[in-house]
């Protein structure tokens, strides 16, 4: 058992794919320590270089629709690349590539061809502006071919990302910056140190874990807001307030099941996530839920979410925009009373 | 020797004419779904590029590729059944006409987003080299392409990890109903080659030998490792853009020149004045094309549809 | 009164605010038909150039990062472009200036600097194959910044597009081929034909509009969708089922009023759009309504909606995937037993 | 004349130097907010290329915008205020370090995407052009983003139309930490304009009056609409990319050549030398900037935070 943190979990599973299987490889701008490198803007890829050499922690030029085409390309004739983003923002950028290409590519020649890529993305708000500030995920859990995963510990960290990369479809992880840990500590950073085995292993998609038990609110939060949950229930329960906290872990596949039999225990279902309120991947769950166990429900079903602008600069106001613990533990309150 | 190329060029480019030209009449008997982008005119461009490559040597088409897929080894039959829509089709009728291919030759699936395949042919090639592979990459695409941000970052990464791609720009002078007059302020789109430090080279798009005898320096430069060549042909596209375009937009003069410079009648002509064949010959070459491609209507029109049951498979890989 | 098809209506409205306002100008891929160009790839633009000459209706190379940074720039600095998308997939290639640019840039400057632009992107499935068929609401009305309609019908095509040009924002409209009329006859097209007023007018966004009364049941369906929504409503009306069909006309602004007032009469909610199930637009109208309205709901609120697949050619399954008229009629039945 | 255009770019530069320095110790002392990006050492380009623009021509900036920021005539005050992010700053606290800017003096708010101001500013320079004003734009921006599709573009649609825009790149030889060697397979960055037909120029990016210079070619040809023209800057940050950045990816001897062509020093070797000011002239504009600093330092930490009841404002315009 190692304690580590996200960045050295991400590093880890990496590494030992890397080890495991030569056609995974890593590109990316800034990804290679070569030479003093950077190592990635988080640092995730650091010492990889030195390990598995330049051809396979790759640095690229500032060229986005490059680093997703080549990622693409070469997994279609054998290789498994893990491309980066510095963060996830940039990936507009290559947004084409992502959903008319490697998305598509395996349904549109009727099973010809595969794309075995991985894509990181760093997520989250960290008082840099509204192009470095974007939770992306609602853009991709509605992109048919493409998987989405959002690791929030060092333990799903090290089991999902291995998942994704011997994955046979593209996959995109996102990732929160508050959460890596490492030299870089951002204002609000949280930066969890958990235990990962030694021994090898994998966790499947699709399978959300809950977090807390509870009976009288589900939760479903994902990365930071995994964290402000479960603080929020912490806080709750001293109120009496029940909250079964699940972190979906993966949104495309999506463990429905396990949020559907929470919801018919307890009645309530509140998602929290960084993502926009307007069709942010709540939005999808709140529906399903809507469509498929309405009468499950004793309340409204209510998302807390950051609302609807680009991210503002100005930490007051970013702090404002992003869903606080308190802001959770208020709307808890809220739909207890309702 | 040559002689047998030469042949095996005519009888390739003919089978692409008269691929195509049936599926116009197709569509103009209303009887086939969708559209299609015909490559009339240059086929001098797909043949000449891609004879005598390996079926490991890959290709990477775009929205206008049967004649890419016919000259990299793609069955008629399998093209013609994709254009019906077909569960035998190459891409079981999920693709359509512009996504025609056949990873098994090395046709890779084309791509309908003007400059998409351009990146990813750079990513092949990376994981060619990767592999160690001599196999190479050669990557069509248009004049119009050439404005695509994904050309500038797709040839830059070829050049600087000098990975063995072969970028061949068919510059038929439009893209769609533009000239490149309004598009571009440069007369030779080989130049651009120069800002990423990768050779560039003018060629006759519609003399096949020409474009085989480039195609040849690049592939060999390609395959020991020095990286890739950026060739652009000089090509018309005799049909219009899409089966619906009348081509307005051009001038009976410049039509005129062109049309006289027909890539098929050219070769044609060089094969009779060098005794290589004779009339008869060729035409005994066209009626077997004619016949492969009537076979493979007959066969695409009976064939099955695809059941609605399966229309979930493939949306994810279902395992090797 | 004139009788117009969609495309003539489009053309109506660009010409009508290019008389009215020089500073409107077009930009696209072939949308001019000066010497024998296309006039727009679906013609909306045919007679522009002749009237309005080159320099307002301007061909501009293949090149959406171009055609959309062109117009982002040329908005902030006093002009009023309307951008073409030959098909909607495209608009991947110019994510990154749609929703890092032209949406933020108001925001992210405190308010300096405004992007009055138009996007037009015809979107539907037309057996093209999966890359020129996408409807791709969901992923804008997700964007903070930007506006997003979808005029079904001639009236609603020039009142709407008329707005959106003199919008001080940037508004992406959605345009259904299937809808359009004209030279280029889908498979299944519908063509409307309707009355257009020659009195100047425009309709303000976020004013939904009831296309058909009903008390069963409210179904919200957009651009054919809402064509098919309504040949459902008659059929099911000899069954006795009374279909309330909205038509939301602009997606952002979205009138919840109008849909809510008709849940609290019908208890019943069905979104049919031709944008994915997952995290389509409807996803958010159905969550939306599910933390709102909830107890007005006698049933579960239903999304019909084309499968979460990339869109295949086979005409076969392009028709199976996208909701025909009759899985609509299906899926009322099965509503009201329910 | 000559004398007076020195001092003042003198000024210019010590006063991006000085704020530049403030807002690094500022954030030492962990009590600025983010990030920042400092301009330190390529402060010739921003004041060689500006000095004398006009308010009404435009300026659009990156990641990076002090120096042309300050250069193009926004007020410091307001800068040091957004770096707070406060109700005072230049964009009213939401922007922040890379989107600092004021356009009623021409100062587009920067862009933090790399390359996403490039089309941007073609649309900018369209505009002015369908205007018939003889306005000019400048667009920074770097190295790196030439391997960016925004810039192949971006530049393609200056050139076709024929627009007043200016493209400058400021070669300071690494994006982020990666050495142009690795990115680029060319010499010279302003070799790529010939592929849009546009005229390209290597500069001296630390000698200011080169760049002035050049810019003065640039600026008139494009107020006389004969077009864009790019110029490429070779330049060197002194400091690291961004706050945390210790440069270890530089090797010394590189730094000591540079340092030792620091674009201050240069152009104040040059003011004494010709005697057109003496130490203590140049140690009082010095001073006089760092009280501007400083003043708009203690104003900053002053002023009053944005409020969160207008933090949907502006997400739509608010109206003229
Ligand atoms: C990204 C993108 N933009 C626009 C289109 C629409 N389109 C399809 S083919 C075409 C013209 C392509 O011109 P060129 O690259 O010269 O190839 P050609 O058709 O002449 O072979 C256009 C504009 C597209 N498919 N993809
Ligand atoms: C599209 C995009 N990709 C990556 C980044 C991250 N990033 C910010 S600055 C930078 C380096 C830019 O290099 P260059 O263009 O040479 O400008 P310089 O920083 O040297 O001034 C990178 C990679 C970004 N902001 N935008
Ligand atoms: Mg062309
Ligand atoms: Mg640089």
């Amino acid at each position: 058992m190692a304690q580590l943190t996200m960045v050295q979990a991400l590093n880890k599973a990496i590494a030992d794919e890397m080890e495991r299987d030569s056609s995974v490889f890593c590109l990316g701008e800034d990804i290679s320590d070569k030479d003093g490198g950077f190592g990635g803007a988080f640092a995730v890829t650091r010492g990889l270089y030195e390990k598995f050499g330049e051809e396979r922690v790759l640095n690229t030029p500032i060229s986005e629709i490059l680093i997703s085409g080549a990622a693409i390309g070469a997994a279609m004739v054998g290789s498994r690349p893990i491309a980066d983003l510095q963060y996830g923002d940039f990936i507009f950028c290559m947004m084409d590539q992502l959903c008319n290409q490697a998305a598509k590519m395996c349904y549109m020649s009727g099973g010809q061809v595969k794309v075995p890529m991985v894509l990181r993305a760093p997520v989250g708000a960290t008082q840099r502006g509204a192009q470095h500030a974007q939770s992306l995920e609602g853009f991709f859990t509605r992109v048919p071919g493409l998987k989405v995963i959002c690791p929030a510990t060092p333990y799903d960290a090290v089991g999902l990302l291995k998942t994704a990369i011997r994955d046979d479809n593209p996959v995109i992880v996102f990732e929160h910056k508050k959460l890596y840990g490492g030299k870089r500590v951002e204002a609000g950073a949280i930066a969890p140190v958990g235990e990962v085995p030694d021994k090898e292993y994998t966790i499947d998609f699709g399978k959300a874990e809950i977090k807390r038990e509870g009976t009288d609110i589900t939760i479903v939060a994902n990365l930071l807001m995994m964290y402000r949950a479960m603080e929020a229930a912490s806080h709750l329960e001293k109120e009496g307030i029940s909250c079964e906290v699940i972190d979906p872990r993966t949104l495309v596949p999506f463990d429905f099941d396990t949020v559907i039999k929470s919801v018919k225990k307890t009645g309530r279902l509140m998602i929290v996530h960084e993502d926009t309120y307007s069709n942010g991947w709540g939005a999808e769950i709140s529906a399903y839920v809507a469509e498929h166990a309405i009468y499950y429900l004793d309340a409204p079903i209510v998302r807390v979410t950051t609302y609807d602008t680009p991210i503002p600069f100005s930490p007051v106001l970013e702090d404002y925009v992003i869903p606080s613990t308190e802001r959770i533990i208020e709307s808890v309150r809220q739909l207890m009373d309702s | 020797m040559e002689a047998k190329m030469l042949l095996e060029m005519y009888e390739q480019m003919d089978l692409i004419r008269t691929y195509e030209e049936t599926l116009y009449y197709l569509f103009l008997e209303g009887i086939m779904p969708g559209s299609i982008h015909q490559s009339h005119g240059q086929e001098a461009c797909a043949v000449g590029m891609l004879y005598g490559l390996r079926k490991t040597d890959y290709m990477a088409s775009t929205h206008r590729p049967a004649g890419h897929d016919i000259a990299k080894g793609v069955s008629v039959k399998d093209m013609m059944c994709e254009m019906f829509g077909k569960e035998d089709g190459c891409c079981k009728g999920r693709g359509g006409a512009m996504h025609t291919g056949d990873i098994t030759v090395g046709a890779i699936p084309a791509n309908a987003i003007v400059g998409g395949n351009i990146p990813i042919s750079t990513g092949i090639g990376l994981s060619l080299k990767m592999q160690k592979r001599d196999d190479v990459v050669v990557c069509f695409f248009g004049d119009g392409a050439s404005n695509e941000g994904a050309f500038h970052e797709g040839l830059n990464g070829a050049a600087i990890w000098k990975l063995p791609v072969i970028f061949v720009c068919e510059n038929n002078l439009y893209g769609a109903s533009t000239s490149i007059k309004n598009t571009l302020n440069i007369e030779d789109i080989a130049l651009r080659a120069d800002s990423y430090g990768m050779p560039g080279e003018v060629v006759d798009g519609n003399d096949v030998l020409a474009v085989y005898a480039a195609a040849q320096r690049a592939i060999t430069r390609a395959r020991k490792g020095e990286g890739p060549t950026l060739l652009e042909l000089k090509t018309y596209r005799i049909a219009g853009h899409s089966r619906s375009d009348g081509c307005a937009y051009r001038d009976d003069v410049e039509e005129a020149e062109w049309f006289a410079r027909d890539p098929i009648e050219l070769l044609k002509n060089k094969i009779l004045k060098e005794k290589i064949a004779d009339e008869q010959i060729l035409a005994d070459i066209h009626e077997k094309n004619e016949q492969i491609v009537n076979e493979a209507v007959d066969y695409a029109i009976e064939a099955k549809e695809p059941s609605v049951d399966d229309v979930l498979l493939n949306v994810y890989w279902e395992g090797d």
